[in-house]
């Protein structure tokens, strides 16, 4: 034992509550901006391209990851691509338990680095990596510039 | 090399406040283990006393109390109450709550301050609130005494005292 | 000693702004590409990465080494985050210097952004929760609180008034109107800091730092590499670095002895016995503008009590003996807390270069030293470069 | 000056589901006098500090504060890396290279039973914009993660569930394991879903616990310790930092990591040349990743082995022999600190009825868990 004082009954076990208590607001980045202004009014996905070494990115960036060049290239490639994986989640944020789990896949683009993570709504019988899917987006009045402007994507 | 021509462009306050911007409150609650000392020193704040440790390597007398020698890097061995009164080592006067919002005129100074408990070795100060005394009154070396929230009220924590006044 | 030399190449840095509209990730590619393009480098002639960043709390993202990720260049390289609360922007480079100083690379690019305007409404709830959970935060303390306590100490100690601090601030403040990055660049007089709102006696708003975002960046490379790039590299020839008790009330605040211990360590390795003559211009830490008279006091650049004299004779002006904060410091260009402290370091980088524009000081300096501070009065953290 | 750089000393608490009785400081304090003791050392003759700590982890905005008074390190040069443990270990082993430091004490610890809200400071690391607004459990990430290695790899949920009985199987043997028990195949497949295929029993539970360890430059390893532990390579990497952008099939920082710790160390054909393996295993599928991102086994082949016993205590190749994480407790940055210590007992042939015979070269591997792709990978060796 390490102390010559300790503690040996749990009558004696005490501890002290607290909290952090800050609140954020994040803005979306120049990169984000441009993304989501994107998709609220054109409804289409942007998507970067380094002008050095031609790598694609989604989401897209201001910078080229691999070569570090600055990119003022992006293009729009419509609401569709291919279900890389899925997972059927049954927490929520704060652990607590869903009582029918979301179904959260991460959605690739042909020849495009990156891809995109949301709510997957599509029948059991046909979930498979590999399926072809959509972005079903909010109605264009209630979208608000953010992940949530996307409600899920369904099955082309 | 030349950096003169730096990027990033703020964002005025108008342009800030039309920006997109994503909101998130976390909750990030803990409960943490009080241990051996910290358990001690908290039930004796309940009891209307301030524990104090000490070390036989340095012949020190310690606040608040601890289960180790920081210093001499060996077990403290024992513990002993100090007084409830003190010196005041620094102190301020603060016009501002926590969160930055500003006291209104009429509403009573904040004033925090470092003070040296007494029975406890010289310099072992802790940091608590002067109260019951006109902010501009107070100076270094002014003597304070620990007014104690009623026992009923008292739950083992620093608040348990209300505040040191003068004496 | 056999030891391996480090030189600093290159150096980038945005500018700082109340409110950044670019994300922490991309404030940091901002700076990081610009110290490369600075250093002629390639981002696959980065070996490894270390980033500095102040608390998570300020950015709102746990992990937040991991959110910069990308943006400071770290995919697929070797990638660290150090962190000593508010000395981490000078740590920053010490971390790289061990990188390269060890032979376990040799080139390292070192990155620091802060983005503090996340943190919204206002910052507080993360200063609140730098003191002791269980015995202090209760009584709800503020960060200035903790200031405050320090810099009466500082006063009555030496019987220093406001206004002998006060003139760090106006030094400060002016030496900022030639920095690109500066934030608040307005001329301000004695009368505007000593007559600024009182927040916490004797603490008014104008003694302290703006809270920014921003990043900077520099790339540190081994001797081979440094003479292969540029016939200006700028050595480090002494790191040193020093945490004190977390016991932060029974300790006397008027002398930062963690500051004396760090400067020490940095000053013996860089064979400098008489700091005071063998240094030529000082960047400490200025988040407020007595800390600029406390560290200078620390830093052994004067003796105790004696820096608030020195900065009303105009020794610490840009045209002084010791220029000290020619860039306008923490007060002047802005706080982004780690950013600040590199910001620092680029600042003696350049003044050792003479490339520091319209802040150049005379007289062509050889050595210099930035210094950064700390969690609660505990850090110092302290660099010491060599043309 | 010889290079080389040791281990002389180690010292853990033991890992609990929680740990009233003492405050982290205490803890902490207690892990430090076990390590100074074994090395001889005084803190004064320790040359540096370092800690491996995330604030919100603490509930402190800069934790680093709390960092020296436990480690008998007021007034000493002092930092923090935001990283895990072995990470740490990566930096006080280049620190000792520089020449400009003989001695390093590396702390990291867990008080993970302390935070009520685990859950959320776990999301809290989601990206802002694209991940967190999703308001899911940071395991989905992990669950993703699972299910597209298995389907590109051909491992299976049954072999998953096979590592999952193995370590925490090894965890009764080992006195400092909260998670030991005995398990079948169903007990694992039909534990709670988390995140499809991820399941309850696949997922380390969190533990507490701390760990010091005292690295020492070759001179002074020799002078100090008579079975010094010898770190022959390590190397800490990060893969994509944007989980969208990973390849989900393999796990890049492990492969990059253990590629250069390889050369470092020599080591050609880590399947015979390394005698046992710590692998993070904060979920079940990613020991099998991790072993077959390092290549120490061929894509695909790591459940086969697991099921076949070839990563059992008596295989060609023992894994997470102290129980891992799903058997000891998952301690967050203090998990690599974990894996480091048996790595140590077995070296010096101390694990007792866990002991590998003949154990020279063993090899720690770390990872950060969701949403990171950083990890670590360690060489240390005997002799």
């Amino acid at each position: 034992m390490s102390f010559k004082e300790t503690i040996n009954a749990n009558t004696q076990l005490g501890y002290f509550e607290g909290a952090i208590p800050v609140s954020y607001q994040y803005t979306l980045g120049v990169a984000g901006n441009k993304f989501f202004q994107t998709l609220m009014n054109k409804e289409e996905f942007l998507v970067s391209e380094c002008s050095n070494c031609g790598i694609k990115s989604i989401y897209p960036l201001i910078y080229c990851e691999e070569c570090f060049s600055p990119i003022e290239k992006f293009i729009q490639i419509g609401l569709e691509g291919e279900l890389y994986s899925f997972t059927e989640c049954w927490l929520d944020y704060q652990g607590n338990r869903y009582n029918t789990p979301h179904v959260i896949g991460l959605i690739r683009f042909s020849g495009i680095k990156g891809g995109i993570i949301h709510r997957i709504n599509v029948n059991p019988d046909d979930l498979k990596i590999g399926i072809k899917v959509k972005a079903k987006l909010k109605p264009k009045k209630e979208r608000t510039g953010g992940i949530e402007d996307i409600l899920y994507f369904e099955k082309v | 090399m030349n950096i003169e021509k730096v990027p990033v462009k703020g964002l005025t306050s108008e342009e800030y406040d039309k920006a997109i911007k994503i909101s998130w409150q976390p909750k990030l609650q803990y409960a943490w283990d009080n241990g051996i000392a910290i358990g001690k020193y908290l039930q004796a704040l309940k009891e209307g006393k301030i524990l104090a440790s000490y070390c036989n390597g340095c012949g020190r007398i310690m606040l608040p109390a601890r289960s180790f020698c920081e210093l001499c890097w060996r077990p403290t061995d024992g513990y002993t109450y100090v007084n409830d009164t003190g010196v005041v080592n620094t102190f301020a006067i603060c016009h501002v709550n926590w969160d930055a919002s500003r006291l209104k005129p009429d509403e009573p100074r904040h004033i925090p301050a470092v003070i040296e408990i007494d029975g406890a070795s010289q310099g072992q100060g802790i940091m608590h609130i002067i109260g019951n005394v006109e902010p501009t009154k107070v100076t270094i070396g002014m003597k304070v005494r620990a007014v104690w929230k009623p026992e009923s009220e008292r739950e083992g924590s620093i608040t348990d005292i209300k505040y040191f006044e003068p004496y | 000693m056999g030891l391996r030399k480090v030189a600093i190449v290159g150096a980038g840095i945005t500018k700082f702004v109340r409110r950044a509209e670019e994300t922490g990730p991309e404030m940091s590619y901002l700076a990081a590409k610009m110290a490369l393009d600075q250093a002629g480098l390639k981002l696959k002639d980065v070996e490894m990465v270390t980033v500095g960043s102040a608390p998570d709390a300020f950015d709102g993202v746990h992990m937040k080494g991991e959110y910069l990720l990308s943006g400071a260049g770290g995919n697929n390289k070797q990638y660290i985050r150090n962190f000593v609360g508010g000395g981490t922007g000078v740590f920053a480079p010490i971390h790289g210097w061990m990188h390269v100083a060890s032979g376990a690379c040799d080139v390292c690019l070192v990155v620091c952004s802060e983005k503090m305007s996340s943190c919204h409404p206002h910052p507080q709830g993360a200063f609140l929760t730098i003191f002791d959970h269980t015995t202090e935060q209760p009584l709800k303390p503020t960060l200035i609180w903790i200031f405050a306590l320090e810099m009466r100490r500082y006063m009555e100690t030496y019987g220093l008034s406001k206004t002998d601090i006060a003139r760090v601030s106006v030094k400060n403040k002016n030496n900022a109107l030639d920095h690109p990055s500066a934030q608040v660049a307005e001329a301000v007089t004695l009368e505007d800091v000593l007559n600024s709102e009182v927040l916490a006696e004797p603490v008014h708003r104008l003694d302290i730092s703006p809270a920014s975002d921003g990043a900077a960046a520099v790339v540190l490379v081994s001797e081979d590499v440094a003479k292969r790039l540029t016939d200006k590299p700028i050595w480090i020839d002494g790191v040193g670095w020093n945490l004190d008790t977390a016991y932060w009330a029974t300790k006397d605040l008027y002398y930062p002895r963690y500051v004396e211990k760090a400067a020490r360590m940095a000053y013996e390795m860089a064979g400098i016995t008489e700091p005071q003559k063998q240094t030529h211009i000082a960047e400490p830490y200025d988040p407020f503008d007595y800390k600029e008279l406390h560290h200078m006091e620390g830093l052994l650049l004067c003796e105790r009590g004696e820096a608030a004299r020195l900065t009303a004779e105009g020794y610490t002006a840009r045209n002084g003996n010791l220029p000290v904060c020619p860039s306008g410091g923490a007060l002047g260009v802005g706080n982004p807390i780690a950013a600040t402290g590199l910001m620092k370091v680029i600042e003696i980088f350049l003044q050792l270069r003479e490339e520091a524009g319209k802040r150049q000081v005379p007289g062509k300096p050889k050595v210099g030293v930035a210094q950064a501070w700390g969690d609660l009065m505990q850090v110092g953290t302290v660099i010491v470069l060599r043309r | 000056m010889k290079e080389g750089v040791a281990i002389v000393g180690i010292g853990v608490t033991g890992f609990s589901s929680v740990s009233p009785s003492l405050s982290f400081k205490e803890l902490t304090y207690s892990a430090a006098v076990k390590a100074y003791s074994e090395a001889g050392l005084r803190p004064k003759d320790i040359d540096s500090f370092i800690t491996a700590s995330e604030d919100f982890m603490e509930g402190y905005s800069i934790f680093d504060e709390y960092v020296p008074d436990q480690l008998g390190a007021v007034l000493r040069p002092v930092q923090t890396v935001t990283a895990d443990f072995l990470q740490a270990l990566g930096i006080g082993y280049m620190m000792i290279n520089t020449g400009r430091f003989r001695t390093i004490a590396i702390e990291a610890h867990s008080k993970a039973s302390n935070i009520k809200t685990l859950d959320e400071v776990q999301s809290f690391a989601l990206d802002p914009v694209y991940l967190r607004p999703l308001k899911e459990n940071s395991t989905f990430l992990a669950g993703l993660e699972m299910k597209r290695f298995l389907e590109d790899s051909g491992n299976t949920e049954e072999q998953c569930a096979h590592v999952v009985i193995k370590n925490k199987k090894n965890a009764l043997y080992n006195t400092n394991a909260a998670y030991g028990a005995n398990l079948t195949v169903d007990d694992i497949l039909s534990s709670q879903p988390i995140s499809l295929p991820l399941k309850h029993l696949d997922v380390a539970e969190p533990a507490d616990g701390a760990i010091v360890v005292v690295l020492a430059s070759h001179n002074e390893a020799k002078a100090l310790c008579k079975n010094p532990i010898w770190i022959k390579g390590i190397a800490w990497f990060s893969g994509q930092g944007n989980p969208w952008s990973r390849n989900l099939c393999s796990a890049d920082y492990a492969t990059l990591a253990a590629r250069k710790a390889f050369a470092m160390a020599g080591i050609t054909n880590p399947l015979k040349e390394i005698d046992f393996a710590e692998v993070c295993d904060e979920y079940s599928y990613k020991e099998l990743q991790h072993l077959e991102s390092m290549g120490i086994v061929r894509k695909g082949e790591a459940g086969f082995l697991t099921e076949n016993g070839a990563t059992g205590l008596d295989g060609i190749l023992p894994v997470n022999v102290s129980g891992g994480s799903l058997g000891v407790g998952h301690t967050f940055e203090a998990s690599g600190g974990m894996k480091t210590y048996e790595a140590v007992l077995q070296l010096r042939n101390q694990a007792g009825k866990r002991q590998i015979k003949d154990a020279r070269v063993g090899l720690v591997q770390s990872w950060r868990g969701t949403p990171t792709a950083t990890g670590a990978v360690a060489i240390l060796s005997n002799e």
